[in-house]
């Protein structure tokens, strides 16, 4: 069961990655990174780390989502070709 | 560009593979990373540092350098970003911002870079906030604090710490400022005291390893004996405090400056 | 977890590292090649994290109900500044790419190569 | 009462940390303050490194656990003969600071005065413990400080095209921080602990495995893409040439050398591991005399005077690799103390072509000939800087690298003897064509003629330089026997 879970965390892990490298709306992949973090804040909190994994959520999935959203507020949302 | 990336992920890939191959098996209680200094940290550490949390321990007493370049780091981030030129980055000074009205271009810069600071205008950042948004965050924002000082505190304890307090106490100054306007967020931190705060997490280690050497002979030592077991825990406080303290007005003033004030 | 003899957990991590380090170095968008840096980070903490477990272990906090043995603090701790240390990169590039677009109007690599 | 000692070393990684959190509260209303704050700092954190580099001579290496956790429980702080490098790299800045408080003036906003000061604390407290620490992971905090007000710095003071050139310097740095960052975590993987000297005991006892060699490698690779080597440089002219000029001779003559002082600590590391060490002393030997080859080459084709000297930096780095490749005592000794020679001459040349900038508004070899006329105390330090870095006897280069070469010829690799003369044949071309330009031209700008010397408080920095680069030139054997038992350990635990 944790086993079999473990595999399902680490696919949508980098099903995650990949969208966020392919997505071209700048918000949606910060959006997408967003949720690459919390999911590996899941794994760690699985991995016996949950200090890591409530900084991560807070910093690494919080803060740093809001810092990019903000610097695409300020520059371009669409990533050309 | 493509092919030159592709073939840097696979030779990355093919190396990566390569070496964690040749990595002790993991999960094994008599590997090397359970055996060594780790092992210690689990036998003596609650012993040795008055902490439960055993991660806390290593951050700020057996390892407390590492956290206090950590701070040191983070500050310079802000520095660093206030170190941007105005006009695009906001609040350059992080005092009061002086009448500085001429902007002399450095020997790098061109004529070019007048002129786009001329165009760019300020964003727009007085997107009107919904009153649902605005109730809510009005309602949370006590409960949001006091969860914020519950990791601080129980950080020995459970998870949490001083950093994980910061970026808490940091969101709550970004949305508290987002609700009630500029104005009134700026009145909850006044600007004459901001310099000090932003310094305090440097400082307070600095202080308290300083205290440390004083009573241990050791930078950045902390009392072992039982009887200065309230000293030792009042250290601990002072530079968790100085790093929720001084992280969150890092957090806010990043904000801040990202978002073009 | 293994997979053909190799930890799946390292196995994945790799691959995220890949992943970041593709965007990082093909993409052209300024943005998007940050979020790439970030992929690579995290999955290197990851890597860090994982390497510390140990098996049926619990946390690293002495309290009732936790048991030897616990995982190794020490590599939790090094993510920790990690992702602190990685955030304020962030928050400098970030004010970077802000800077450059206000100058140049782009922050596509491509068109910056282009202009002076 | 404690011992003093074991705060000393310690104290000067945090007081200069500590001191820049204070620059704007002491700065005030009156931005100048945060340069004499600052200066002092500098000032005394020279005296407590050259009171523990006199120690260090006395009693030989001080280690101090911090905390009072010994090794390998806690971090340890370890000043021993190669941290004398501590001592210059201090001293060169209270050599820059002074030089920044009129080069500020028409630079930089003076709303930005105590910023700038703030980042140049965090990055001189930043190098220093990065150079005393002995644990792995505080080695890569202490680079993050060092390379984020790098970052920073390059930026401060010029709108979009210093930040393109930041930001590709912080997208280069960040990689390279996180190779080192994933080095170190496989090497606590492989052995349990971050101390130095334990890994490298643990590391050697342990049979070898590709994960060593992996740990190894990404450590080596990372910093060398720190300290520039070729192929590894493109990030560096562009963030040298762009920066004010006291920042680029803060990045040219000391950030670099994180690199340089990374690499040896691996080569420690990697002594007893069972890596191919005969292997990464002849990568090292190649991208060494490329570096050299290419750096002189490419300087000699630019225009623009800072552009020079960033590309020079690329040669000289291929100097100390070489050294360092040749693994012959002579050869090292040379190396670790060209670290520090390169330094000073480096920071003499950037600080000399920075007030040539400043006061003529020119920075190419064009628009600036004629300018020793107007500038000729100014263009003599100039010239003594560009004799000393193409090594010249007497000056503080030339004995660098003809311990380097010696070593090269003892050790019976003469061809890179020849590499490293030849080299320094192609560097005497453009460094010439350069005081040509300034000595024996005539000017043909007016504002050149106009230009004056610039004020004391940056003239005299200069000349201090001037005369250290000669004075070690002809006492250059005192640096050199100082270093001399500590690299011969260090030979010895690598089995030469």
């Amino acid at each position: 069961m944790s086993a079999a879970f473990d595999v399902v965390l680490l696919v949508f892990l980098i099903a995650t990655a990949i969208t966020v490298a392919r997505s071209q709306d700048l918000i949606a992949a910060v959006v997408k990174f967003g949720v690459y973090s919390l999911v590996m804040c899941l794994v760690w909190q699985h991995r016996g780390a949950p200090d890591v994994a409530i900084t991560e959520a807070a910093v690494g999935a919080g803060v740093t989502s809001v810092l990019f959203l903000l610097a695409i507020a300020r520059t371009e949302r669409a990533e050309k070709r | 560009m493509r092919g030159l990336g592709l073939a840097l992920v696979l030779v990355a890939a093919f190396t990566i593979v390569l070496g964690i191959g040749g990595l002790p098996p993991r999960l094994d209680p008599e590997g090397p990373v359970h055996t060594h200094v780790g092992a210690r940290y689990a036998e003596r550490g609650l012993e040795e540092t008055g902490l439960r949390n055993l991660v806390a321990a290593v951050l700020l007493v057996y390892r407390g350098f590492d956290t206090f370049l950590e701070v040191v780091v983070i500050f310079t981030a802000l520095v660093a970003v206030l170190a941007l030129p105005s006009g695009v980055i906001g609040g350059t000074s992080w005092r009061e911002p002086d009448a500085e009205t001429s902007e002399p271009d450095a020997e790098t810069s061109e004529s070019g870079d007048r002129r786009a600071a001329a165009v760019v205008d300020r964003p727009d950042t007085g997107v009107p906030v919904s009153n649902v948004v605005g109730f809510v965050v009005r309602l949370l924002a006590p409960f949001i604090a006091v969860f914020a000082a519950a990791l601080l505190y129980r950080g020995h304890v459970t998870p949490g710490g001083g950093f994980q307090a910061a970026a808490i106490f940091g969101a709550l100054f970004i949305a508290l400022g987002l609700v009630l306007g500029r104005a009134k967020a700026d009145r909850l931190v006044p600007r004459g005291v901001r310099p000090y705060l932003q310094a305090m997490g440097p400082l307070a280690f600095a202080l308290v390893g300083l205290l440390g050497w004083r009573l241990t002979g050791a930078f950045l030592g902390y009392p072992s004996e039982a009887s200065a077991y309230v000293l030792r825990e009042a250290m601990v406080v002072a530079v968790e405090v100085g790093i929720a303290v001084g992280g969150a007005v890092i957090l806010a003033r990043l904000f801040q400056a990202l978002e073009g004030r | 977890m293994e997979l053909f003899g190799f930890d799946l957990d390292y196995v994945a991590f790799m691959i995220l590292f890949c992943i970041g380090l593709h965007m990082l170095v093909v993409k052209s968008n300024l943005l998007k090649k940050l979020l790439g840096l970030n992929v690579m980070e995290t999955a290197v903490f990851a890597f860090i994290i994982t390497s510390g477990m140990v098996d049926s272990g619990d946390p690293p906090i002495l309290v009732a109900g936790t048991n030897p043995p616990f995982a190794n603090p020490i590599p939790q701790a090094m993510v920790l500044t990690g992702i602190v240390v990685a955030v304020s990169v962030t928050a400098v590039a970030l004010a970077l790419i802000v800077q450059i677009h206000a100058h140049y109007g782009t922050i596509e690599v491509s068109e910056l190569k282009e202009r002076p | 009462m404690s011992d003093p000692w074991s705060l000393l070393v310690p104290g000067l990684v945090v007081l200069p940390l500590a001191a820049a959190t204070l620059v704007p509260i002491v700065a005030g209303r009156d931005p100048r303050r945060a340069g004499s704050f600052t200066f002092g700092v500098v000032l005394l954190v020279t005296a407590m490194a050259a009171a523990l580099v006199w120690r260090v001579g006395e009693v030989g290496a001080i280690s101090v656990p911090l905390g009072g956790w010994a090794a390998p429980y806690g971090i340890e702080f370890r000043f021993d003969r190669f941290s004398a490098w501590t001592l210059g790299l201090s001293a060169l800045f209270a050599f820059i600071v002074p030089f920044a408080w009129r080069y500020l003036e028409g630079t930089l906003p003076r709303s930005r005065w105590h910023v700038f000061y703030a980042l140049l604390l965090l990055n001189l407290g930043g190098l220093l413990g990065f150079s005393v620490t002995g644990d792995l992971f505080n080695l890569f905090v202490a680079m993050e400080v060092v390379s984020l007000s790098s970052y920073a710095m390059v930026a401060v003071a010029g709108r979009g095209v210093a930040a393109w050139a930041a930001l590709k310097y912080l997208l280069m740095g960040s990689v390279s921080s996180l190779l080192v960052l994933f080095g170190v975590g496989l090497l606590f993987a492989l052995t349990g602990s971050l101390n130095l000297i334990d890994v490298a005991a643990r590391v050697a006892e342990a049979p070898a495995s590709p994960a060593t060699t992996l740990a190894l490698a990404s450590l080596m690779v990372a910093f060398m893409l720190k300290a520039a080597l070729f192929p590894l440089h493109a990030w560096l002219p562009d963030a040298h040439a762009i920066a004010p000029s006291p920042v680029s001779a803060v990045l040219s003559g000391l950030v670099v050398k994180v690199g340089i002082v990374g690499l040896v600590r691996v080569l420690q590391l990697s002594a007893g591991s069972g890596t191919d060490l005969a292997l990464v002393n002849q990568v090292m030997l190649v991208l060494g005399t490329a570096a050299i080859v290419m750096g002189a080459f490419m300087a000699v084709f630019q225009d623009d005077i800072k552009l020079m000297l960033a590309f020079s930096t690329l040669s000289n780095i291929g100097y100390i690799v070489l050294g360092l490749g040749l693994a012959a005592p002579f050869a090292v000794i040379g190396s670790v103390v060209h670290v520090l020679n390169h330094a000073l001459i480096k920071v003499t040349l950037f600080l000399a072509a920075g007030s040539i900038i400043h006061q003529t508004g020119f920075r190419t070899l064009r628009d600036l000939r004629g300018v020793a006329r107007v500038m000729p105390q100014t263009s003599a330090a100039m010239a003594i800087g560009a004799l000393s870095i193409v090594g010249i006897p007497p000056t503080a280069g030339f004995i660098c690298k003809w311990y380097i070469a010696l070593g090269a010829f003892e050790s019976g690799q003469g061809v890179y003897g020849f590499a490293l003369v030849f080299g320094a044949l192609f560097i005497f071309v453009y460094y010439v064509r350069m005081l040509n330009a300034f000595f024996f031209r005539p000017a043909v700008r007016a504002e050149v003629q106009a230009a004056r010397e610039p004020a004391w408080s940056m003239r005299a920095p200069l000349f201090v330089l001037a005369a250290l680069c000669l004075l070690l030139g002809i006492f250059g054997s005192i640096p050199l026997a100082f270093v001399e038992p500590a690299v011969v350990e260090l030979l010895a635990s690598m089995g030469r």
